[in-house]
């Protein structure tokens, strides 16, 4: 190794860097859009500010208890319409300054200003009413209704008061957002190449992890390779294919990471001919999800503990929302596609589909980050639609336009489009087939508007009980498997892989680094 | 090079684009047809990629890709080069500092910079290497224009004209024969053929960096359609992670010299004798 | 050209238009394009209008445009809406525009000992197809091969971290030097340059004076020969786009990259002004050249060409 | 290191100190260079005598496995923890007894905790989280749940509550379970006489179902919807029908079917004796997560015997026992995690080179066994921390024990007891995955998806606001 080293001093790298403790780095599949817990856009956001900042409330990834490192006791107040908090001492913010009453109400009011234009302050605003800080460790959060379990409502980060000056109308672009201060274990800076974490041992943190730094793994090929060659040492999202690899070396370890999320094509029902439901529905019997599913994704027909499995509605199988009467169409059915659509007014000619004289055509667009996890699926299914008489161009996304133009309802122009959901504990989809208004209805990528929608979507808003609330989104699973605004795919399952130098690495369910103080890397 | 062995080049290399061109699959064929990168013996003629598919495929569609932006770009390049010199002809001082002060303007700027700004401007679905190549030209045509010019400007610029008007040649044999075809053949050919070469570099830069960035394409739409990058992407990786795609990376470095050898042949057959 | 100060003239003015009429052509084309570019910053934010009259993009083009100059003079470039949201893009642009003038320089070297050799007649004409055989490999391959190594040999951080520059910018100026034709083209280029000006007369005259031909020669081909290596460098300027995005150097070229993919248009604005304002250095560099040429073949005796009427 | 060894690439890069490829996957730890079939290596942590005796280095001997091999059952057993398809080849034309009854005993294990699954998200939903709409009949399954789960029930008139709900036959199920708590009569046969969705007689090879199901249907207090009920209750049924019919089709096994399902029993049952010479057949052992006879022994002494004091009975003599020992603080109460772990990696290393050692060289099956042995010796620390109630320890291991129970190790009565802590610990989420996996595999568990269901529906509709992802 002498003689390499001798040549790495002349290439540059001083050997003085090799020797210092490497940081325990790790690959995301893209970079962290903002560190500011008000605007996470994506998954990757919501990891990273995980290890900036404290929540107010979260539950234990081991035994699920309702916790809280900033909270010292609490009780209820104004007939249950309030909660006083009494903060839990000797806490600094990573600039050193003290954690105060201040912060968490100041964290309340910034998300109740209309200047903050974030769309998780949105869904705070119908809870919380306002905060006052009693003093400087006590402070009383009300809240607009008496709610049940008002902990559990309290699950969102604190904001330093200082950081802003005070004002509470937050915007997107301040610097804060690269470079936050928090409370966290981890005091993080947003470089242009990835994210350097730095330890902060604090009152309610002792990380025993120095340095960590977040990479963007470009190719996955790549990633894999730097796993296995120790060059990085955790991937949070490895693609199917690779599973096995990990699975099968003495270093690695698979694990698992809770994460609900579904794959989708959305329709554009506001286009002819997919304006008619029988056209939807025929799409839908002539895509054959079982060779999909093993082309793409490498899962066999009849594989027990798949992590891939069909669904015929917005929620994945093992969910109570989902209703069990509604099958999934496994397997194409081009009998049923071709009855239905002659119904709509098409005719074949010459083994293609015309509408009004016109061969029909769609235009259809992928998340690119998707090939990754299911590679060439858009090849496959336009290959399908293909095979059924239905042409097609294909278009990948760049994950960027998608969280810009797709979510927002601005690609009108596709006919089609395959993404896919993630959900936490809380598998609220009123967002995605709301008709599209201010404030709801926020990633209905279509615009898609149905009144017997809306009317269970608010049923569910409204319902006082569980029963009604899971009857509303029964109801609705069975209206959009018949309307069907999406042809809904299947629901896959995420595994992370880390390094066995990487010990008491606990994973909590969607946040990922909630448990991130018993994390130890002896690399 | 002699001139002969430069036609046959010439029409041996363009033969084999445009033959790939031309039979290009115009959807992308998903379906394995040996094992992952079965070398060329076992899958003639150019061995298969990471999941079983055909490298010809790829051949096929880059060259499909390239081939008509190429051209047009070349051949605009080589017309406005013709223009430049007829200009120099015409012995008209106003044109000519026209065409220098916009040489100085289009050439102050890196052309992948001005590539990029127009890129970032194009929509998702115009997306397509015939505008980038059409930009591509007309930051390169000013150089040829200068060229033409010069080589006109030796011939004598106007007073030639005037001198084979003297033999009684009409106005229009003398510039499309006897400057544009004996004279600015040779410089304004050649700048047309290394601009063919030039957008060919451009289209597989271009695909190279956004399958290295993990985005698609400026120039095709990588859901349908493989271009030689993503040849030149799976051989790095043999280079550098132990991946058997080496067949890959020749094929890919096969093609661009292929490109080259079109170039410089095309430049040698219509050398001045 | 009649007078001879008319073209560094113009290549002066061209030079400090440059970063002035960059912004604006992009300004002009950002106001072309479908859809407001405050979605583009905060994508499904409400109430978003605070943000539009925050970066003026509120009243017309003209308006953001006279404000973004204003503040690029005194080195206020806004924050970067998306590429790295939040951070001062000056705090950005800073360090990189050293970091590309360096791989460019470092570039320069390969290509300026070629072509002294090819001038002087050491590289013989045979190695010609050699040099633009290399030239034909496309500079992202090798590029991605040495990040790929790093990467893999020393630790993904090590590869995307500061610790690794200067071996990038190595390998970076090498690549970037040797493939793309900026190579054969230096040599080719310079070669013939020289072999014409030693046809002419008054080498020969020179010559017969027991004179050196370089020291003749060199005068008058200083313009053209300063001419090519401006080419040169632009040329060099296009390929650190493709090395640096490869290579993840934070330089100008990835900047403009990522800030394309990610339209990131503050960042677009700053990065294309800031390679207008290198290229600007570049052309005055070469008008002034120029002139001390013309200055000082006016000063040396003129021996009228024989044949010219 | 990995480094590119072609020769043009090692040219390319020589500068940059690229030197050849080490070998990259280092030697299996603690392997001795020198053969001996079970020679001791440095840092052992089974015994050397016990590592010859464990089943997966047993079956390196290809004469020993090949009848295994070659039958179906055990294929459909080990490769997919399919229960239906394996039952069914081992009652095939030349019926394995011994086979029939590993495969009831472990359903008997699995509806047990599927029944704790049901009783647990009973008591938390309708216990812990009782909302106004909530209909009288819920009492009743309180009650029945308290009662299956040992536990005392807070309110003292939960019958006279119960007994307000007129649903048709609820009153007297809560009634005769209420009369059976505490008697201690085993199998609790007046209670189950009146629980719905009974089985016939035990009969081998017959997996039967649940019944109709949801057994009753009330209506909520504020709405008037309907809301589906079922008693957990209705699980017992089936497995002691289960139970039964592997002691029916293998007598000779009593003990071992005993000790087997002594780590899964119910509270209320009573605890087998604690064997020192059991006998276990290799059909018992083979692709369990039981590694010698003496591993089944531990269990039953740590779970149902004395506790944590059983580590150091058990040291010599079972594989697990030693390889916990050195990271069980028994006078403190605590279990060292990381040491459980790495332990268990020494343990899964050195069942590798023995099976390497016995079958002449690297096989197939030699990982996915030698995993088995990983994922079982960190279930053994984790039965060992409850028993001393170090809580947090036993939910890391449990975490650590998930993540390896994949593919061939994702032992489905292991999967619903982890479900059942989830649901007590109000985690519906993983609860319900875990649960929704064996639907459809293990016919009747759906009992206990009424009220996970309800439990998840009442948590996700009172947690943080969220909006669905990318």
């Amino acid at each position: 190794m002498g003689r390499s080293r001798h040549l790495l001093v002349a290439a540059g790298i001083s050997a003085a860097v090799l020797s210092t403790g490497a940081a325990l780095t790790y690959y995301e599949g893209a970079l962290p859009t903002t560190l500011n817990p008000l605007y996470a856009a994506k998954m990757v956001d919501y990891r990273a500010q995980e290890l900036v900042f404290d929540r107010l409330w979260y539950h234990s990834p081991i035994n699920n208890e309702l916790e809280s490192r900033l909270v010292q006791s609490w009780e209820l107040t104004e007939g249950g319409k309030g909660i006083k908090l009494e903060l839990a001492s000797g806490i600094k913010w990573h600039d050193g300054k003290p954690f105060t009453a201040d912060d968490v109400c100041f964290t309340v009011k910034a998300m109740l200003d209309s200047g903050t234009p974030s769309p998780i302050a949105e869904g705070y605003r119908d809870i919380l009413a306002g905060c006052t800080p009693e003093s400087r460790s006590t402070a009383i959060v009300h809240f607009t209704r008496i709610v049940h379990n008002p902990r559990e409502r309290l699950g969102f980060s604190v904001l330093p008061e200082h950081a802003f000056d005070g004002n509470t109308a937050i915007s997107p672009d301040l610097e804060f957002s690269a470079r936050p201060t928090g409370t966290g274990p981890m005091k993080g800076s947003r470089g242009t190449r990835g994210v350097t974490f730095q330890s902060f041992a604090n009152g309610h943190h002792s990380p025993q992890v120095g340095q960590m730094q977040l990479q963007e793994s470009g190719d996955p090929l790549l990633a894999i390779k730097a796993l296995i060659n120790n060059s990085v040492q955790g991937i949070i999202e490895v693609a199917p294919n690779f599973r096995a690899d990990v699975s099968a070396s003495d270093e690695l370890a698979l694990k698992s990471y809770d994460l609900r999320s579904w794959w989708f094509v959305a329709i554009n029902s506001k286009k002819a001919p997919l304006d008619d439901r029988r056209v939807r529905q025929a799409l839908n019997f002539m895509l054959d999800r079982t060779e999909l599913r093993e082309k793409s994704i490498g899962v066999k027909p009849g594989e027990r503990n798949s992590p891939c499995e069909f669904i015929s509605g917005p929620f994945v199988p093992s969910s109570p929302y989902y209703n069990r009467s509604v099958p999934a169409v496994e397997r194409s059915d081009q009998g049923q596609a071709e009855a239905l659509l002659k119904e709509a007014g098409m005719e074949k000619v010459g083994g293609r589909w015309q509408f009004k004289g016109q061969p029909v055509s769609f235009r259809m667009g992928m998340e690119k980050s998707l090939d990754n996890e299911a590679p060439d699926i858009l090849s496959y299914i336009s290959n399908q639609f293909e095979a059924a008489g239905i042409g097609s161009q294909v278009y990948k996304i760049p994950p960027d336009n998608w969280t810009t133009e797709a979510i927002t309802g601005h690609l009108t122009d596709y006919d089609l489009l395959v993404g896919k959901w993630s959900f936490g504990q809380v598998e609220d989809v009123n967002e995605l087939f709301y008709t599209r208004s201010r404030g709801k209805g926020t990633r209905n990528i279509f615009n898609y508007s149905e009144q017997e929608v809306d009317r269970l979507l608010a049923q569910y808003d409204v319902a006082k009980t569980d029963t009604a609330a899971r009857d509303a989104y029964h109801k609705l699973h069975r209206k959009l498997a018949e309307d069907l605004p999406y042809l809904f795919l299947w629901k896959l399952d995420t595994k992370s892989a880390w390094r066995t130098e990487v010990k008491g690495n606990t994973i909590a369910p969607y946040y990922y680094f909630t448990q991130f103080d018993s994390w130890r890397y002896e690399g | 090079m002699p001139r002969q062995v430069a036609i046959l080049f010439t029409v041996i290399s363009l033969g084999v684009l445009l033959v790939f061109a031309f039979h290009a699959p115009d959807r992308w064929t998903v379906m394995a047809e040996a094992e992952p990168y079965a070398s060329p013996l076992v899958l003639p003629p150019f061995g298969a990629d990471g999941r079983g598919r055909p490298l010809t495929d790829y051949a096929m569609q880059g060259a499909h890709i390239v081939s008509l932006p190429a051209v047009v770009a070349g051949l605009l390049v080589t017309f406005l080069g013709v223009v430049g010199g007829l200009v120099r002809c015409m012995g008209s001082a106003r044109v000519e500092s026209v065409v220098a002060g916009l040489r100085e303007v289009v050439g102050a700027l890196p052309r992948m910079v001005v590539i990029l700004v127009v890129a970032i401007l194009m929509p998702l679905e115009w997306r397509s290497l015939m505008a980038l190549a059409i930009v591509w030209a007309l930051l390169a045509a000013p150089g040829a224009m200068d060229e033409a010019a010069s080589v006109a400007g030796r011939l004598g610029g106007a007073r030639f004209v005037e001198a084979l008007r003297a033999h009684g040649f009409s106005r229009v044999r003398i510039y499309l024969y006897h400057v544009v075809a004996l004279n600015l053949r040779p410089v304004v050919v050649r700048q047309g053929a290394e601009t063919l070469m030039q957008v060919v570099f451009l289209e597989v830069a271009l695909s190279f960096l956004a399958l290295a960035a993990g985005e698609p394409s400026f120039t095709h739409n990588e859901a349908t359609t493989k271009s030689w990058a993503d040849l030149l992407y799976q051989g790095y990786q043999s280079i550098a992670m132990d991946v058997p795609s080496a067949h890959a990376l020749v094929l890919g470095l096969l093609l661009v010299a292929v490109t080259a050898v079109a170039a410089v042949s095309i430049s040698s057959a219509a050398r001045a004798r | 050209m009649r007078r001879w100060w008319a073209q560094p003239l113009v290549r002066a003015v061209v030079a400090l238009a440059l970063p002035f009429a960059v912004p604006a052509i992009i300004t002009l084309l950002i106001w072309a394009l479908p859809g407001s570019p405050v979605s583009i910053i905060c994508p499904g934010c409400d109430g978003a209008e605070g943000l539009a009259q925050r970066w003026n993009l509120d009243q017309g083009m003209v308006h953001f445009y006279t404000n973004w100059m204003g503040g690029a003079l005194h080195g206020e470039f806004g924050n970067s809406w998306r590429v790295v949201q939040g951070v001062p893009i000056a705090e950005l642009l800073g360090p990189a525009i050293p970091v590309t003038v360096t791989l460019i320089l470092l570039a320069m070297v390969p290509l300026f000992l070629a072509s002294a050799l090819a001038g002087l007649g050491w590289i013989p004409r045979q190695l010609d197809p050699l040099f633009q055989a290399i030239g034909l490999v496309p500079a992202m391959v090798p590029a991605l091969v040495v990040y790929a190594v790093i990467a893999l040999r020393f630790g993904a951080n090590m590869a995307d971290g500061p610790e690794s520059l200067t071996a990038k910018l190595l390998w970076g100026a090498i690549i970037l030097g040797i493939t793309d034709g900026a190579l054969s083209g230096a040599i080719v280029g310079t070669r013939s340059l020289f072999d014409n000006e030693r046809k002419q007369q008054y080498v020969v005259v020179a010559q017969l004076r027991g004179e050196g031909v370089l020291s003749n020669t060199l005068p008058n081909v200083a313009g053209a020969l300063v001419g090519q290596m401006r080419g040169r460098m632009l040329h060099l300027l296009s390929g650190a786009v493709i090395v640096e995005a490869v290579l993840r150097i934070d330089g100008l070229g990835d900047y403009l990259w990522r800030a394309t993919l990610m339209q990131d248009f503050g960042l677009v604005l700053a990065a294309a002004t800031g390679f207008a304002l290198v290229s600007g250095a570049i052309l005055m560099l070469q008008a002034l050249i120029e002139v001390a040429v013309a200055w000082h073949q006016r000063r040396a005796p003129v021996i009228p060409a024989p044949g010219v009427v | 290191m990995i480094c590119p060894n072609r020769w043009w690439a090692g040219l390319l890069l020589l500068a940059i100190g690229c030197s050849p490829p080490t070998v990259t996957s280092p030697d299996p730890a603690g392997s001795s260079a020198d053969p001996g079939p079970d020679s001791v290596a440095a840092d052992a942590a089974i015994p050397g005598g016990l590592v010859g005796s464990a089943w997966p280095v047993r079956m390196s001997d290809d004469a020993l496995r090949g009848p295994f091999e070659s039958h179906s059952g055990w294929a459909a057993l080990l490769m997919q923890r399919d229960y239906p398809a394996a039952l069914g080849a081992f009652g095939g034309d030349a019926p394995l007894a011994v086979g029939q009854a590993r495969i009831h005993t472990e359903l008997a294990a699995a509806y047990r905790q599927a029944l704790r699954v049901g009783a647990n998200a009973t008591v938390q939903v309708y216990g812990e989280n009782r909302r106004d709409e909530d209909p009288a009949a819920v009492d009743c399954l309180l009650l029945v749940s308290y009662v299956l789960l040992g536990v005392d029930d807070p309110s003292a008139d939960r019958l006279q509550a119960c007994q307000r709900s007129e649903l048709e036959g609820l009153g007297p199920h809560a009634a005769a379970w209420d009369a059976w708590r505490g008697s201690g009569a085993w199998p609790p046969s007046d209670a189950l006489a009146v629980t719905a969705g009974q089985p016939g007689p035990p009969t081998a090879g017959a997996m039967p179902d649940a019944g109709p199901l949801p057994h009753w249907r009330a209506v909520d207090l504020v709405e008037g919807l309907e809301v589906q009920l079922a008693s957990p209750a209705g699980l017992l049924g089936l497995a002691l029908f289960h139970e039964q019919a592997a002691r029916a089709v293998y007598p000779q096994g009593e003990a071992a079917i005993s000790a087997m399902l002594a780590p899964w029993l119910l509270p209320g049952e009573p605890a087998p004796a604690v064997s020192d010479e059991l006998e276990v057949p290799l059909e018992f052992l083979f692709g369990s997560a039981m590694l010698v006879p003496a591993d089944l022994s531990f269990m039953v002494d740590v779970t149902r015997g004395s506790g944590a004091a059983a580590v150091d009975t058990w040291k010599d003599r079972s594989a697990f026992a030693s390889t916990i020992a050195p990271c069980v603080d028994v006078a403190g109460g605590a279990v060292d995690v990381p040491c459980v772990i790495e332990n268990a990696g020494r343990a899964f290393d050195q069942l590798r080179t023995a099976m390497e050692i016995r079958s002449g060289g690297e096989q197939g099956y030699h990982r996915p066994f030698a995993e088995l042995g990983r994922v079982g010796t960190i279930r053994a620390a984790e039965a060992v921390a409850e028993a001393m109630g170090d809580e947090q320890a036993m939910g890391l291991l449990r975490l650590n024990a998930l993540d390896l129970s994949i593919g061939t190790s994702a032992e489905p009565h292991y999967l619903l007891s982890i479900a059942a802590w989830d649901a007590g610990n109000r985690n519906s989420s993983r609860a319900s995955d875990a649960l929704h996996a064996q639907v459809g595999h293990i016919p009747g568990v759906e009992v206990a998806r009424f009220p996970l269901d309800a439990l998840h529906v009442r948590l996700s509709r009172e947690s943080a606001p969220g909006v669905p992802m990318h």
